[in-house]
Parts: C-alpha cells; structure tokens; sequence
C-alpha cells in the first residue's frame, strides 16, 4: 500500500497514450547520435510510461524506411538503412585503417571474449604489440573485462556497445558465424598439451567466452 | 629399376616445386605475421581440409623453409627458430613408434593440438573478415548528422575516462620509478669530468705515472665508483692521446696504463 | 553494402519508384549535419528523381509525429516536434574534465582503497585540497568508508558503485595493474618535475588493495 504513495503525485496525471509516448521516444532518439538505453529513455519519459512496449512498434514502423530503430545492446538507436550508404559518402569519415594485427585481435576478442592477452597470442601465434591493443582501446572497440580468476588474475578484454554500434550487431551473439564456429568447437580453449611451443603460460582453465553466449 | 628412375624423377620433381614455393615464401618473410601463420600458408599447398593435414608433412616444408632461409642468409626471428626445433622432434616422434614408457602427451596429440591451432588461426582469419565486411557505422550506414541541442540548459558535469584514470595513477608510480634513476648518477663518472680533471693534471706528469692512481678521491674503494671513475679518465687519456697531449703506454695486457705528458705538448 | 547494386542498375534507366526516392531522402537529411537544399538533394540522388514531390510526401508522411521534417531558409531537415522540445534538456550537459588533482586523487583511491586521506597525500606528495575530495563525493563517485583501526581512527576512502558505473568496471579489482598499464604503454616515461616527489615513506603497511596490483 505504502510503496505507491511515492508515484501517487505523479500517477495523478495518467501516463500519456501509447502513440504519444512512440512520438517522444522518437524525438529523443532521433537527436541523438548515440544509442539511448532503456533506463535511460524511461527516466525522461514521463512517469508510468512503458518504453519497451512502445519502442517495439515504433521499430515496426521504421522497418524498410530510410532510417531504421536498431537496437545496440540494452541501448536503441537511429541508424540510416544500409543500402543507401552510397548517398552518403559527403558524411563518410575516413577511418583509420586497421592494420592485419589489430583486425584479427578484435575478431579474438569478439568471438573469444572474456580473454586474456596470452590467449589472444595463443591463438595468433605471436605476441600482440602494446600499439594494437592501444588501438583499440582508443576506439573504444574493446575494454577491460572481468580478470579472470586463475593463477597471477589475468585482465581480460571484452567488446564494448561502441563496437556493437559499429558494426550494427544488436548483441555479441549475433556475430557473423558464431554458432557454426562453436558447434565446430573453434571456440573452445583447449589446453595446450605439453612441451608445446609458443604459448607462455596462464591461459588454461579458462572460463571461456561460452558462458557470455550461452544461456 | 625404371620405377626408381620414375620415383627419383617424380619426387625430384617435387622438391623442385617445395624449392620454388619455399623461395616463394622467403621473398615474403616479412609479411607473415610469426611461424603459425607461416604454417598456415604452407598447409594451403597441401590443398586438404585443415582436419585432415599431415602434420608431418606440414613439419618437412617449414624446414625446407627455415633450411632455404638461411642458405639465402636470411635472418628468421627466434621464434621461427623455436617453432622449427619442435617440429623437427615431432617430426621424428611422429616417424618411431610410441615409447609407452613416456609420460606426457603422445605425439599424435601434439600434431592434433597444431593441427587444431592451425584450423582456429584459419577461422579467426575468416570471421575477422566477416566482421570487416559488415556495414560499418560512418560507412554503410550514418548516425544523426545534426544531433539536437534545442533548450541550452547549462548543466556542468565534470567527466573522466578509464584512460584518464589509468594515465593519472601511472603518473604517480612512475615518479618513484624515476628517483632511483637520479641517484644512480652518484655512481657515474663522466668522461667529460674526466677530462676536465685530467686537463688540469697533465701538467704535473713528466714521468710516466699509473692512470688508476689519478682517480680522483672517494672513487677508489666502492668498485661502482671505481669502474666508472676507471672507464671515464680512460677514455679521456685516449682523448688526450688523440689530441697529441700525452703519450700512452702499456706493457703487457691487463698491465698499469701508463701516462705521461707528451714533450712539446700544448 | 551490396544491396545497392540494384539501385545503381535501375537508375541508369528509370528513376527508383517514389517510395524509393522517399527513403533515399529520410536518410540524407537524416544523416547530414546541415540543412540539406533542394539542388542539393537532387544532386545526391540518382538521376531522375523528383525531390521536391519526394519531399513533400515525406513530410506529410512525418506530420505529428515526434521529429519533422522543416524548411530552413531554402534546406530541408528534421526537427524535434515543437511541442517535445522539454525532452532535450540531457542532450545539452556540459562534460568537463576533472583536474589533474581530482583525477590523481580519484586513481589512488580506486587502486588503494580504504585509503585515508593522510595516504592519499603521501602517495601524490602533495596536500590534498577539501574541494577535491567535497568534489569527488559530490560526483558520488568516492564515499567514505569504515575507519581505519588505527591511533585517530581515520576515516578512509572507497569508490562507489557510480564510478565502476562510469567508468565500466565491474569491480575495482578490474582495474589493471601497473604491469598491464606498462604492457599497454601507459607508464609513459615522462620524468615529472621535480620537487613534487612524495620522500620515501611508503605506505606498504596500509592493508588496502594495493597488493593485488603489484606485480
């Protein structure tokens, strides 16, 4: 009974219709550059409106326009349908380009993710340059995980929403051949038996990216 | 015996062609990315599924490579050095019989595990390609090019990054790395002090006196000191030498140097 | 990325259907930073097309709704409807950056935490001014913590669940050491001027986190 005493001042005034709290949320995220999340978006709205259930059909709405909702994470966003990328090349931004290293160090990381440095080197099969990781840092593609709870607590690398973002996943799971990489068991970290070169040490028993995708 | 000759022709034949694809390979050294990616080039000769692989055949062609490389005087980085000493003993493990006395993994797990090392590197390369032709923010498709700021309603947030954090306490912990650094100077003579001392000395050497006891004082005993007072005033005499200041002599190896002021010197 | 092959195909014949010519110019005033002009427009789309009855489609078509699409001077762009302007007020925060004192103060709690104040000014050598600390409280992203048992029963300092929040940590012992801060290049060697140097006594005897990042 108490508890709805706090929201009473404000349930005084009901929430707004469906269709209105759809034209709110499309102001919002359309003079944004960057994905809102639903928090986010549920504290500017007014009290007692159901974001979620709005944004599903606002999403329907924009399906096969120019501009699409997409979602990035637990964040939304408009984004531009991208079969139309070629009207756009005054507004393209000339991206650094990735060298080979830090390319296939993202992809481990976004496939393997939570992982180790030493495991990134394991699987290329040579040590990984302080600038490549920077690099990607600095992007904000990639971001210091969990450390991973074996001997000498190992920092791990994760992918961040920016990289979701930018490469339009809607969340790590959807990363372009990922259940056949798995059930090909590509993505296991298996131990490296003994006396096998290369790997230095640290990266056994790892807790593995699965426990990120399963579920 | 024509069979001989076909076989001796064929496999010569062959090894011309692993000759022609090793050199192949070496003009191209610097592009590969270490010994694993090298051996995943290789293992594309073998025109087989990754799973089936022959290991040792696999392990034969990097030697060939990293034998070519060196008859060519080409310089491999170490690990190419280490990934060809552990093929070469799987090779032969894998050509005797299992020892069943030995404890550890059997050799036909090891080439497993390379043979798997190998077919994930491939994967990664291929989903790192994936990944890179998807439509990508800023290229296929576009953010709000006009993001709106309608009401300007200054509210002042003070912002930081992990980065800025990390800088700022790497900042604090490197000034102590940085203390010792300074002090080690202490222990450090110059040969520019050297000199300038030595300059003064020379005056007083008619007669040929033993370097070691023109070290200056409180750099005789501690043997840091010493070596660095040492070196430095060697390294000034050979100065003066050269600018026809002193003259040097040296009896033996490892004997006294002996200095002197040179007749008619400046 | 692909997709458009076919509408480059169908522009060296007929202009793309209108509702394709709609969609075309959804995403070019969506994703230009300016107000985009008629000539401009046609410039941008394939050969043919008819922007202004394009435009005048699409702008009934966005009537009502949260964003539309407005004449400015002789351009077209969208605008938050008038009446959704209040939503905008988070779009406009001012970030500004810590001081350098904040920030070092912040670091040395994250890393050493409980820490006191006494320490805190021991590690950085310097005094550590009450606006520094009022503020990193008020950002909410340090508290206090529980006094140290030790002679003046010292009040310390701990980082909140607001600053692994901000800045995406899930525990601050994901912070990496200062052997990954080396690995990743961020123990630049940059000598700091002398005179700030904080003496030697060293505060190993604090029992704080500090172990857990020593390599």
């Amino acid at each position: 009974m108490t508890e709805h005493a706090s929201g009473d001042s404000q349930s005084l005034f009901a929430a707004p219709p469906q269709a209105e709290q759809e034209r709110m949320i499309e102001a919002v995220l359309f003079a944004s550059a960057d994905p809102v999340t639903l928090s986010e978006l549920e504290q500017r709205l007014p009290h007692g409106c159901d974001a979620a259930e709005a944004l599903v059909t606002l999403r329907r709405r924009y399906e096969g326009r120019g501009v699409n909702l997409v979602k990035v994470g637990d964040a939304y966003a408009f984004r531009t349908a991208p079969d139309l990328g070629h009207l756009m090349h005054k507004e393209t931004v000339e991206t650094r380009k990735l060298s080979r290293a830090a390319i296939e160090t993202l992809a481990i990381v976004a496939y393997h993710q939570p992982v180790t440095r030493a495991e990134i080197e394991e699987i290329r099969g040579v040590a990984v340059s302080r600038g490549t990781v920077d690099q990607l840092i600095e992007l904000e593609w990639i971001r210091f995980g969990r450390r991973r709870m074996t001997p000498g607590r190992p920092v791990t690398f994760v992918v961040t929403e920016q990289f979701l973002d930018h490469f339009g996943l809607e969340s790590a799971r959807d990363l372009p051949g990922l259940k056949e990489l798995r059930a090909a068991g590509l993505l296991d970290s298996r131990p490296v038996p003994l006396g096998l070169s290369g790997g230095d040490e640290e990266d056994e028993a790892s807790a593995g990216q699965s426990e990120l995708f399963e579920d | 015996m024509a069979d001989d000759w076909q076989e001796a022709k064929s496999t010569e034949a062959e090894s011309v062609a692993a000759r022609l694809a090793a050199e192949a390979l070496i003009i191209d050294v610097d592009g590969f990315e270490g010994p694993l990616d090298l051996l995943l080039t290789l293992s594309r000769t073998q025109k087989v599924d990754l799973r089936k692989i022959s290991v040792r055949e696999l392990a034969e062609q990097y030697l060939i490579f990293v034998n070519k490389a060196s008859a060519l005087r080409i310089e491999l980085a170490a690990d190419y050095l280490v990934m060809a000493a552990w093929l070469a003993y799987l090779k032969s493990r894998l050509l005797l019989p299992p020892d069943p006395t030995e404890d550890g993994p059997s050799a036909e797990d090891l080439a497993a595990h390379l043979a798997f090392q190998l077919e994930r590197l491939a994967a990664m390369r291929e989903a790192a390609a994936r990944l890179m032709a998807r439509d990508q923010k800023g290229r296929d498709f576009f953010a709000r090019g006009l993001p709106e700021d309608v009401t300007r309603k200054r509210k002042i947030t003070y912002g930081a990054t992990l980065m800025d954090l990390m800088q700022a306490y790497a900042r604090i912990r490197t000034r102590d790395d940085f203390r010792p650094f300074v002090m080690d100077r202490d222990h450090v003579y110059t040969m520019e002090q050297a000199l300038d001392r030595l300059r003064g000395l020379i005056g007083y050497a008619g007669q040929w006196t033993d370097l070691t006891s023109w070290l200056p004082q409180g750099w005789e005993s501690n043997p840091m000191r010493r070596r660095s007072a040492t070196a430095a005033h060697f390294a000034a005499v050979l100065e003066l030498t050269k600018a026809g200041q002193v003259e040097l002599r040296q009896g033996d190896v490892f004997a006294p140097l002996m200095v002197r002021q040179r007749e008619g010197g400046r």
